[in-house]
């Protein structure tokens, strides 16, 4: 699946979700089950700024394509970045730079993105932009 | 709840007739009636004090002090009345030991900057205690490093209170003590009174920052012999820019000024300058003339009210609110858990839920409570916590918004847990 | 007076529309309909900026940044996007150049005191211009002692031109030069492009004090290529107690922080303590939201208004002013006598009449001009003079105010001369 | 006269003159008219405080009473000095101390000693009230 592809899917998920209280209990329960990190790379290097709670994220590069895993302390941040790694990893740094993520925007949580709120998700998207540049600059040079 | 409470006396304020000064409690969030309980962050400002503010600009807003024409006249007048009511607020013995900043934070970085400037040498402390404000460490921590200084802390215990037993022992080399009257973080009434006696009896100044005091408690600057004292009027419904420094005259006039600019000079040439008498001396540039009438307004609002009224409807409410969140099962209280030790603040959190979660599950439900380090990180690292969940009282607040924030609460653990 | 009057293009501004925005102008004083020609010491507020900071405290009051819930959020989203207003009103090349101070005073002294902590030595000096508020004088006196530097003062010559033909070996030793756009006390424009300029070839950063120059002229940082520039709300229809400071970002990271508080920082311990990043390294404590707001619909109304339409409208009226009290017998300008080399400013003596008794004659026909050294006296020292009258235009005023000008100050001179 | 005689006769003369420019010319006349101080006094240890207009101030001692002179460069501050010392000069040190001014409040020219005005005016009456407390305690010694 593209990345779009991937986002309509989630849209469209939540779609069938009707108030708020079924939406935050899906995000809540991606939470709980995102697949802990590695502990080995639950490390202060990849911890992500973020004043409210704190976001850990790791990359690994296998045959061109980025692979994420993340750990949030905070549940709900966690549901969301299991749903952003599932839209964004597995991808090409190039597929990666180019995406638009819309749709955290779309099923209402835009406000974890607003740059006032310094929770670490608007932090990791940057972050893995960041990632997606390097190795796309890098992929170019080999 | 209400069975197995405390008994709660009968308030002598209307609590709904209060509401209403503040329409801003009419609104909604997310389809829900407001529930507003980040109190100790900002509180919410009554009509009177935005018609006064209003009606100084429509009136005789001007420059003060250095106009001869009517309208400058009027306007100093409102704002030397101003300052005015605020000596009498606190009962300092002078109007001028009353100084004019931009909210408690400038107050302190002033103090410490100029008493820093003449006072302290290498090797010298500064003492605060564990439970302080960033705005009352970091500017310490500014001169201290600049003048070779360092910081000691009066230790907290489990819950929340100061140990103060090893007082006399920790004040050796100190130069000036900083501490909150309340804890912005866990709500504890810190005991003051002890701490300057025993400073006093070593010759050592205090500065008393009671940012989370004056909207609840009766302070009184010569009862509690301050040598200085911090506030910030947002937090005792004014408006936002501005705030208190009082400070004894002897002190006032010991210290050098602080910024350079219009009214704090006598006379400048380019080879020399010459300061002003007090307050004015501390303080340079404009004046933020719309505030202090708007700060004037508030304390008015609030002795119009009674502070001794306010402080007992907020312990009825406070008991109620901890009677009832006591009932919620695995809520913990961070800080003193009992009403009476405490101003203003609840610190909780429940089992394990992160308080950013809590805070937001309250939030989608129109109930608008702090989450975080409170800035006051050191008091979560001594807690070994990442933060609590804060709500916070004013006196607008009733019944209906404790049970909201219970409900609330109940809810966001279902989600959560 | 109109047959010999420099031709005057008619202004796109409906000034009696514009009038109505600001409800004060219709108050009287002693019976008589009030002039307001104080303008340079601070101007009136139009309903535009007093609704903002009403709609603000009405709707969105909370403390911002560090809050999770929606009001928190609202209102730091209206505080950030003042700080944008900002941004885009002087040009600035990023957001975070733009740092809130209580207004130009703190903004300078801000800058002296972290410029001067790592900048300067013993032996270095400071340039200033001899038209300098002292705001941009003591700010630079006081961290200047406290580093063994001395102010040097670029000279000005009878008409009240700087005298710049000497600046490249005035700057020798000049660690920063801090001038302003327009003075406040003669009103004349000075040639900040080519000492800005100057300053920049031999490496040396300047400040521009621009307190008397936004509210009048287009002022573009980057066009200027200025590494600092302050301004104050409340001289360009934005409320008290509130300012600007904008530094370009290579300067503001380079310094230190200021003051020490809450958002100012990253992590705190007692024992160390890591800072925020720009704008928030500057700005500690609660801001003043109320006065964001209240100053970005300041600029709004400005730029709805459109700034060269408010140049061309009050260069005007200037020159209407100017051919009118020219016609007075034994008055003399102080400062530049033509239109085209001022901004806002008519500083004016008749006669040996003292600046004070015109001011209450004047005052006493609802005419409200300042008298005095308007905080500049080495400017009047350099004129000899105990000080002046002034007079000061806002986009509000009219060809009736002159009017009311021109003739209470010949019925003045009635009485005193 | 006693200095509240003195008083009455000021506000009666003001109470002729109709509308605020009679009462100015009159002060201002007063202003021009006041036999300017002594020019040995003219001198900075005399001058009082002022931000707006400077004054001087100059007393002598004789047979128990004082007498002042003093001199301003602001004409109608001149005027109101020159009221001033009609009423309180050629007086006893305690008449001095005991006297309530209230003729400039009573003739509308009360801003002159707003404290927020700072032109002297006031700066004077408390000057000329410190002089006399200092003879008063001086001739009670005696
Ligand atoms: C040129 C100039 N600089 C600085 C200032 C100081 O501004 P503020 O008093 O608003 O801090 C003023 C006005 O008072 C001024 O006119
Ligand atoms: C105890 C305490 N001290 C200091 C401050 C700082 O006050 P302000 O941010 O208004 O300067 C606060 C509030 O933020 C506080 O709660």
């Amino acid at each position: 699946m593209t990345i779009k592809e991937q986002q309509d899917e989630i849209i469209a998920d939540f779609d069938f979700l009707g108030n708020w209280d079924d939406k935050y209990e899906y995000i809540i329960q991606l939470g709980k089950e995102l697949p802990l990190i590695d502990a080995q790379y639950k490390k202060d290097e990849n911890l992500i700024k973020g004043c409210q709670s704190r976001v850990w994220l790791h990359v690994d590069y296998r045959e061109g394509k980025l692979f994420f895993t993340a750990e949030s302390d905070a549940v709900i941040t966690k549901g969301l970045i299991s749903l952003l790694i599932k839209v964004l990893s597995d991808h090409t740094p190039k597929e990666i730079t180019d995406a638009q993520i819309t749709f955290i925007d779309t099923i209402g949580l835009s406000s974890h993105l607003s740059p006032t709120r310094s929770n670490g998700l608007l932090s990791m998207v940057k972050q893995i932009k960041m990632y997606a540049v390097a190795y796309q600059s890098k992929s170019l040079q080999s | 709840m209400q069975d197995n409470a405390t008994i709660i006396e009968p308030s002598m304020l209307d609590i709904e007739k209060i509401r209403r000064d503040f329409p801003i409690l009419e609104r909604t969030v997310y389809g829900y009636p407001l529930v507003y309980l980040d109190n100790a962050a900002t509180t919410q400002k009554p009509e009177q004090v935005l018609k006064a503010m209003d009606d100084y600009y429509h009136t005789i807003n001007s420059n003060v002090h250095r106009g001869v024409h009517y309208l400058s006249q009027q306007a100093t007048e409102a704002y030397e009345a101003a300052r005015h009511t605020v000596a009498d607020f606190i009962n300092a013995a002078h109007t001028h030991e009353i100084i004019f900043t931009r909210g408690t934070s400038e107050a302190i970085n002033l103090v410490a900057a100029c008493f820093g400037k003449t006072e302290l040498r290498p090797g010298d402390s500064i003492l605060v205690s564990a439970v302080e404000h960033h705005s009352n460490i970091v500017p310490w921590q500014l001169i201290g490093e600049e003048k070779g200084a360092t910081l000691k802390v009066i230790p907290v215990d489990e819950n929340g209170d100061l140990i103060i037993d090893e007082l006399d022992h920790l004040l050796k080399g100190v130069k000036i003590v900083a501490v909150n009257y309340v804890s912005n973080s866990l709500g504890g009434i810190n005991p003051i009174r002890e701490i300057i006696a025993a400073a006093h009896r070593h010759g050592i100044p205090v500065l008393v920052d009671a940012a989370q005091a004056v909207q609840h408690l009766t302070v009184d600057v010569q009862e509690l012999d301050a040598d200085f004292l911090a506030f910030s009027s947002h937090k005792i419904y004014g408006p936002t820019g501005f705030g208190i420094l009082y400070g004894k005259e002897s002190w006032l006039n010991k210290l050098p000024p602080y910024q350079g600019g219009g009214e704090m000079i006598k006379t400048v040439t380019f080879e020399k300058t010459t300061y002003n008498d007090l307050p004015y001396k501390f303080e340079a540039g404009t004046p933020d003339m719309a505030g202090a009438i708007g700060l004037a307004a508030a304390i008015g609002y609030v002795q119009e009210l009674g502070i001794s009224n306010i402080q007992q409807a907020e312990h009825s409410l406070m008991t109620y609110a901890l009677d009832a969140m006591r009932e919620i099962p695995n809520l913990r209280f961070v800080g003193a858990a009992d009403a009476t030790h405490r101003a203003g603040v609840i610190s909780f959190l429940v089992g394990d839920i992160h308080p950013f979660d809590m805070g937001e599950i309250l939030d989608k439900q129109g109930i608008a409570v702090r989450t975080g380090h409170h800035c006051a990180q050191p008091v979560m690292d001594r807690y070994c916590i990442p933060g609590t969940v804060r709500a916070s009282l004013a006196i607008y607040n009733n019944r209906t918004d404790i049970d909201r924030l219970t409900a609330g609460i109940r809810k966001a653990v279902k989600l959560l847990a």
